[in-house]
């Protein structure tokens, strides 16, 4: 077991990874009727799935977390509670840390661009996203078919959902000749704004809408989950952590890897 | 000593004379022994400028071996398609967007310039105004651009995510720093090759373009290079306003993503990193032929 | 003004700033005739020959009143200053040729003034550096930088290229004062050629040379004219004292 | 033609306003809704929870770029010199198009390399994380170089030959020459080299949130992670909304107010120093 | 050599690249006196006054073979460069005064040289100032930026300056070229006066200042010496034909 002062690895305040982690291992505690994000101030911060993976396989007594669909074999996800971090796994329930993929729209949607949602839904989108090793959100989905719009979809925001989606867009364009997509990938919050100002035809965020949000006039469709690995170095031979080691290890309680393996 | 000299050399013996004038380096080393003050500023000047090639080399040292095992044809597919990731498209982007961008900046900076110099009032109000804003300009942080242009160009003049909005921001980021370097440059011509061209007849304008502008060139060269490195290299000014479309769009109307855009979206899911060290590869490449470009047009403008 | 006047100066006063640069100055400079001016360092010669051609005008904090005329026209009315500047040319103080080559130093003026013929132009460079006594030093590097010639062949350049604009009235500011005396005669022949055809007014700090060539002589002090004569006169009966002390060498 | 000139010359007056319009109008009332004092001065940043101090942001940012400009400064400086009075002819121009290749380098690459080179060697050699205030100082010292190099050469090969000459004909050597004579005349453009230098440094994100660690707290030493202003904007613009997007932009107001503040007191540096002549 | 030589030339070449400027140069420099270096322009007066203190180390491409003693010493040789060029202080034909204030120009040398106190700062730059016939007028603005003084009283600067580090030998570049008479005779003067401890040697265009002042002068044509002798000698009785012809203007 690695011993030494732990190296927390955490996103950014309000990133949508972040906010599945935090709310799902309960590093939250009720103040005052408002949920406070308990992670500790020494965490470095990233905002960058790359930077976290490139710091957490450099740094041997590092613990970060990343999104299922970005994991390689640079660094180590652990198991939580006993369970795998599997898509299996999380469409099953059984590993629990997952976060919602959104589009969001508003209310004037062009034609094209409701058939080009019609095919993320359909059972050929769906596969799509679970062969990129994202969860399903609909399992008894039919199969698309093409309808008779013609132009232009243009779609931005999350670049968590930007790799899925450009292989959605890639994938409708060969059915759908009349079509073209364009993906824009900034992050969710640009998406959701683009979306209301009508800037974009279809918004993507990796997190919930706020209320103030929705307030605008736009609404979230979860077109996919995405798993939350936890993930430690190569070289840390440790293979799993109970969640409530996990929360401990993000709220600062636990700050050497000593007290983990005891 | 009244000594009427004879003049002829013989030129045999001063062939195989010895040049006498030539610094060796135990000379050299002798001097700074000397004047040791001297020997410490030469060994610090010497100091320095290993540090920057080292670190120049280095750097360029780590991308070249991060990115050329992954350079490979498929990058340079004419399309782009999730599965061959292909710069070419942001090549071409990128290509455009200097273009574009220094179009509109060089004149205006180099105008700028002109006006601060040769026109105004040394020391006036106005030009303090323009100075000052000119260096705060240059300060602000390039994400602040990237709102600035996405609120402004991309929003309330509704020119969308486009090559035009990506440009003209970063208009606005390099002009600052054309007009600095181009200030220096011109201030720097003496005042004699200005007097002498008035004193001809010449007037103004004629005098600027003629006398003052070639021999300030290599100096607004100069700036210009950094400004190409800037916009070659921006990511958070562009991410907002030029938008990451990985194709060239038919207008500049149209989104499209630079290379160095290109390179920050591959690697910031992790998902094809060895792609985007690749890009850092080409995105090199890519300045030093504009580099040299440039010091090619200069060297045709200084000569006439 | 008597009748063959080229520029008549009338009660003009200039400053730098709050510093009274020259003091009252009334002079009728004579047409095609050698004009100079003589004087101890700082007394404002080279003030007021820039004047002349307004390249005080350059001068930040500088200001002129009176009146300055030119064939019986105000300089400083309405007359376009580039055009007064092609009609007054200037050679000045510290050789300053332009960072190009000697042909495109001379050519520099006559292209301003909108000649382009290269056969015109190459007419004009070479009779220019003829008459500048330089075309034999420097006909074989025509195409080289002027820059890498010694001070007097640099000096010899400039007086060839205001030549070059063919003007009415030479302004030349110690022209041969890095010349060899070989230069100098030279020049000082060409200055008294010149005058057949063109006014020539010259600061100088040789009273040799202004008597070998100048008609009239102006001696400065302080910012002030002080005595304005015909050459041969001023330097055998001197009006003022103080002419006389300063030609005498009992100066200072 | 003048007036052309003059139109260029107000471009930039005109982006700056336009510039201030939108950023003060975006930020300022997120400073009266959170409470100026509360905003400038408070220690804590808790988006989540409301809190919006950005004290530590603004001290990290200060001490960063002191940092880079203590590191950057001296060598670009040294550089320059080197370059502009002792670099051998043949291989100047190779040199030199190192440099401006440097400066074209996008931030990321200096990030990565950051990341990738110099957090562990810092970790290494102090232990720690090593993403860290330091590795920022450094990476940043190493990114402003190539604008200072560039301007200061240019401003020391534009001083006059016969002021070096003169120099050495009084028996003063080549270094005391160079440094005693030729850089106090070149001074007004390595004053300017220098402040790009300082706004490159102090505007950089891309770089500087891959190796500072990026804690919102306040800076607790050279091997402890800090977050920049800009670091502060560009990490959490992606996800916030609301007030806290308004209080990113905000930061962007207490920046912008900040590179004002180093410019006038520069210009006013310059200023002293012109009347001193 | 004789006794009483402070700097002995022997057969000096000079190259600038493939341009043969000095061709095998003999000169014995006497202590104490002035030499005079006359000659058309671009005969390379000046290129043999800088090789004197090694100023052409400077330029590219220009390489020296032969020999040239200080006191016996060969300053080619081991001695330290800066140490010769303080001892062989140097005036160029350009006023190159630095871009700081009039004081600060003075007391450069002696502060590069080690001298720190205040004091004896000021009595140098006064001292020096006085012996270079500017004192009075700059006593005032000693504060001020020396670029905005006339040409001759650049030069005059430029002279103090040199004289400040106390040199063995003052190398002086056409030093009066941009003066006025006054001025001029002023250094005149100072040079007969500072003969009595330094030895002067001297590019000069004017004869008559050669005459004036120098004990022994030099006669230059194409980067060769023609003649090399006593002043009176030299102008009364040139041994040279070609040294005649130039003297008495039946030259070029
Ligand atoms: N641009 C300027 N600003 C302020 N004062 C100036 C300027 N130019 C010259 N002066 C001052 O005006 C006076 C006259 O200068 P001017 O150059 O006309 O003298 P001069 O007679 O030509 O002297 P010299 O023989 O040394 O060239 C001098 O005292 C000089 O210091
Ligand atoms: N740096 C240089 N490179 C090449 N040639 C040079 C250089 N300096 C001088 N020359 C040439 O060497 C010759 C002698 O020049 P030098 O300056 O010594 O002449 P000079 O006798 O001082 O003339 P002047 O009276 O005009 O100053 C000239 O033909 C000149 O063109
Ligand atoms: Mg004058
Ligand atoms: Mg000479
Ligand atoms: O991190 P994002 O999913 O908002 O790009």
């Amino acid at each position: 077991a690695p011993s030494g002062a732990i190296d927390v690895i955490s996103r950014e305040d309000g990133s949508g990874t972040r906010g599945a982690f935090v709310e799902l291992f309960g590093i939250e505690e009720e103040k005052d009727g408002e949920k406070v994000d308990m992670t500790t101030q020494e965490a470095s911060i990233t905002n960058n799935t790359d930077v976290m993976l490139t710091t957490v396989a450099g740094d041997e007594n590092s613990i970060g977390y990343v999104s299922l669909g970005s994991l390689n074999d640079t660094v180590k996800a652990v198991k939580i509670d006993g369970a795998e971090a599997t898509a299996a796994n999380v469409a099953d329930d059984t590993y629990k840390v997952a976060r919602p993929f959104n589009i969001v729209t508003g209310d004037k949607l062009s034609d094209a661009a409701q058939d080009f949602i019609n095919y993320i839904m359909s059972s050929d989108g769906q596969d799509i996203i679970e062969k990129e090793g994202y969860i399903k959100v609909d399992e008894k989905a039919e199969a698309y078919k093409a309808g008779d719009a013609k132009g232009k979809v243009v779609v931005m925001g999350s670049s968590s959902v930007g790799p899925v989606m450009e292989k959605l867009a890639e994938a409708y364009q060969k059915t759908n000749k009349n079509i073209t997509v364009e993906v824009q990938v900034s992050d969710s919050t640009t998406g959701i704004n683009s979306a209301t100002e009508g800037v974009c035809d279809i918004g993507m965020a990796s997190r919930e809408l706020k209320d103030e949000e929705t307030k605008k006039g736009v609404k979230a469709t979860e077109i996919a989950k995405d798993g939350i690995a936890v993930i430690v170095n190569n070289d840390n031979d440790l293979e799993e952590l109970s969640s409530d080691q996990v929360k401990s290890i993000f709220t600062g309680d636990i700050t050497d890897w000593e007290d983990v393996t005891k | 000593m009244q000594t009427n000299v004879s003049v002829t050399a013989d030129p045999a013996a001063e062939t195989t004379m010895k040049k006498r004038n030539t610094l060796t380096i135990g000379d050299q080393l002798k001097s700074y022994a000397r004047h040791p003050g001297a020997g410490v500023l030469a060994f610090l000047t010497l100091l320095g400028a290993v540090i920057t090639f080292a670190l120049l080399f280095f750097l360029i040292g780590y991308v070249l071996v991060k990115g050329i095992p992954y350079l490979n044809a498929s990058l340079f597919s004419l399309t782009y398609t999730s599965e061959n990731v292909s710069l070419l498209p942001s090549l071409i982007n990128t290509l455009i967007m200097t273009l574009v961008s220094l179009a509109i900046a060089a004149p205006v900076g180099i105008s700028a310039a002109i006006f601060l110099v040769e026109y105004a009032k040394k020391g006036s109000r106005f030009v303090k105004l323009i100075r000052i804003t000119a260096e705060t300009l240059s300060g602000i942080p390039s994400i602040v651009y990237g709102l600035f242009g996405m609120l402004f160009f991309v929003t309330a003049l509704h020119w969308g995510m486009s090559l035009l909005s990506g440009a003209l921001t970063m208009v606005i980021m390099v002009l600052p720093l054309i007009m600095r370097t181009a200030e220096e440059a011109l201030k720097s011509v003496p005042d004699s090759y200005r007097e002498a061209s008035f004193g001809l007849g010449a007037g103004k304008l004629r005098t600027i373009f003629t006398i003052v502008l070639p021999s300030a060139v290599p100096g607004i060269l100069a700036g210009v290079i950094l400004a190409i490195g800037r916009v070659v290299g921006e990511t958070a000014a562009l991410l907002y306003t030029s938008g990451t479309v990985a194709a060239v769009p038919n207008s500049l109307m149209g989104s499209g993503r630079t290379l160095a855009l290109h390179m920050y979206v591959l690697s910031s899911e992790g998902l094809h990193v060895n792609q985007a060290s690749a890009t850092a590869v080409v995105i090199l490449a890519f300045v030093l032929v504009i580099n040299g470009l440039s010091g090619l047009v200069a060297r045709k403008i200084a000569k006439g | 003004m008597s009748e063959n006047t080229k520029i008549s100066i009338d009660n003009m006063n200039l400053h730098y700033g709050n510093f009274h640069a020259l003091k009252g100055i009334n002079m009728e400079i004579p047409e095609k005739e050698i004009t100079a001016f003589i004087g101890p360092s700082g007394c404002g010669k080279s003030t007021l020959l820039k004047s002349l051609n307004r390249m005080n005008d350059l001068v930040e904090g500088c200001s002129i009143t009176g009146k300055v005329e030119l064939d019986g026209e105000d300089i400083y009315g309405d007359m376009d200053v580039n055009l007064l500047r092609k009609r007054v040319g200037m050679v000045f103080q510290k050789p300053n040729p332009f960072p190009m080559s000697i042909y495109d130093n001379i050519a520099y003026g006559p292209r301003t003034h909108g000649i382009r013929s290269k056969a015109k132009l190459d007419e004009i460079v070479e009779k220019s550096l003829r008459d500048a006594a330089i075309w034999d030093e420097v006909k074989d590097r025509l195409k080289k930088s002027a820059l890498g010639m010694s001070g007097g062949q640099q000096q010899r350049l400039c007086i060839a290229r205001a030549l070059a604009v063919q003007p009415e009235v030479l302004l030349m500011d110690e022209p041969t004062s890095a010349l060899d005396p070989i230069s100098t005669s030279k020049i000082e022949d060409l200055a008294v050629e010149l005058k057949k055809d063109y006014t020539i007014v010259m600061v100088t700090h040789n009273m040799q040379q202004a008597t070998r060539i100048s008609d009239k002589t102006a001696f400065f002090l302080l910012g002030e004219v002080v005595e304005f004569a015909d050459t041969d006169k001023l330097f055998s009966m001197p009006a003022d004292k103080r002419t006389e002390d300063y030609i005498t060498g009992r100066f200072g | 033609m003048k007036v052309v000139f003059l139109i260029a010359a107000c471009a930039s007056v005109l982006a700056v306003f336009l510039i201030c319009v939108f950023l003060f109008a975006n930020g300022i009332p997120a400073m009266g809704k959170i409470g100026p004092l509360k905003f400038l001065f408070g220690t804590e940043w808790r988006p989540t929870n409301d809190k919006f101090g950005i004290l530590p942001m603004i001290v990290a940012s200060i001490y960063v770029t002191a940092g880079a400009i203590l590191i950057g400064v001296p060598i670009a400086l040294f550089t320059s010199v080197f370059m502009a009075r002792y670099c051998p002819k043949k291989i100047y121009k190779p040199l030199k198009s190192g440099i401006e290749l440097m400066a074209g380098v996008p931030s990321i690459v200096y990030g990565y390399f950051g990341l990738v080179l110099l957090v562990p060697l810092i970790r290494q050699l102090f232990g720690g994380t090593g993403s860290s205030m330091l590795a920022a100082c450094i990476l940043l010292g190493i990114m402003i170089l190539p604008t200072i190099i560039g301007v200061t050469e240019s401003a020391v090969r534009s001083v006059p030959e016969s002021y070096y000459e003169g120099s050495l004909a009084l028996g003063a050597t080549k270094e005391r020459s160079i440094f005693f004579v030729m850089l106090p005349a070149a001074k007004s453009g390595i004053l300017a080299g220098v402040v790009l230098g300082i706004g490159r440094a102090i505007g950089e994100t891309m770089a500087v949130i891959m190796v500072a660690g990026n804690q919102p707290r306040m800076p607790k030493g050279l091997l402890q992670g800090v977050r920049t202003m800009t670091a502060n904007i560009v990490t959490e613009m992606g996800y916030a909304s609301g007030l806290h997007r308004e209080a990113l932009i905000a930061t962007g107001v207490v920046l912008f107010v900040f590179i004002l503040i180093i410019n006038l007191s520069l210009s006013l540096l310059n200023r002293r120093a012109e009347h001193a002549n």
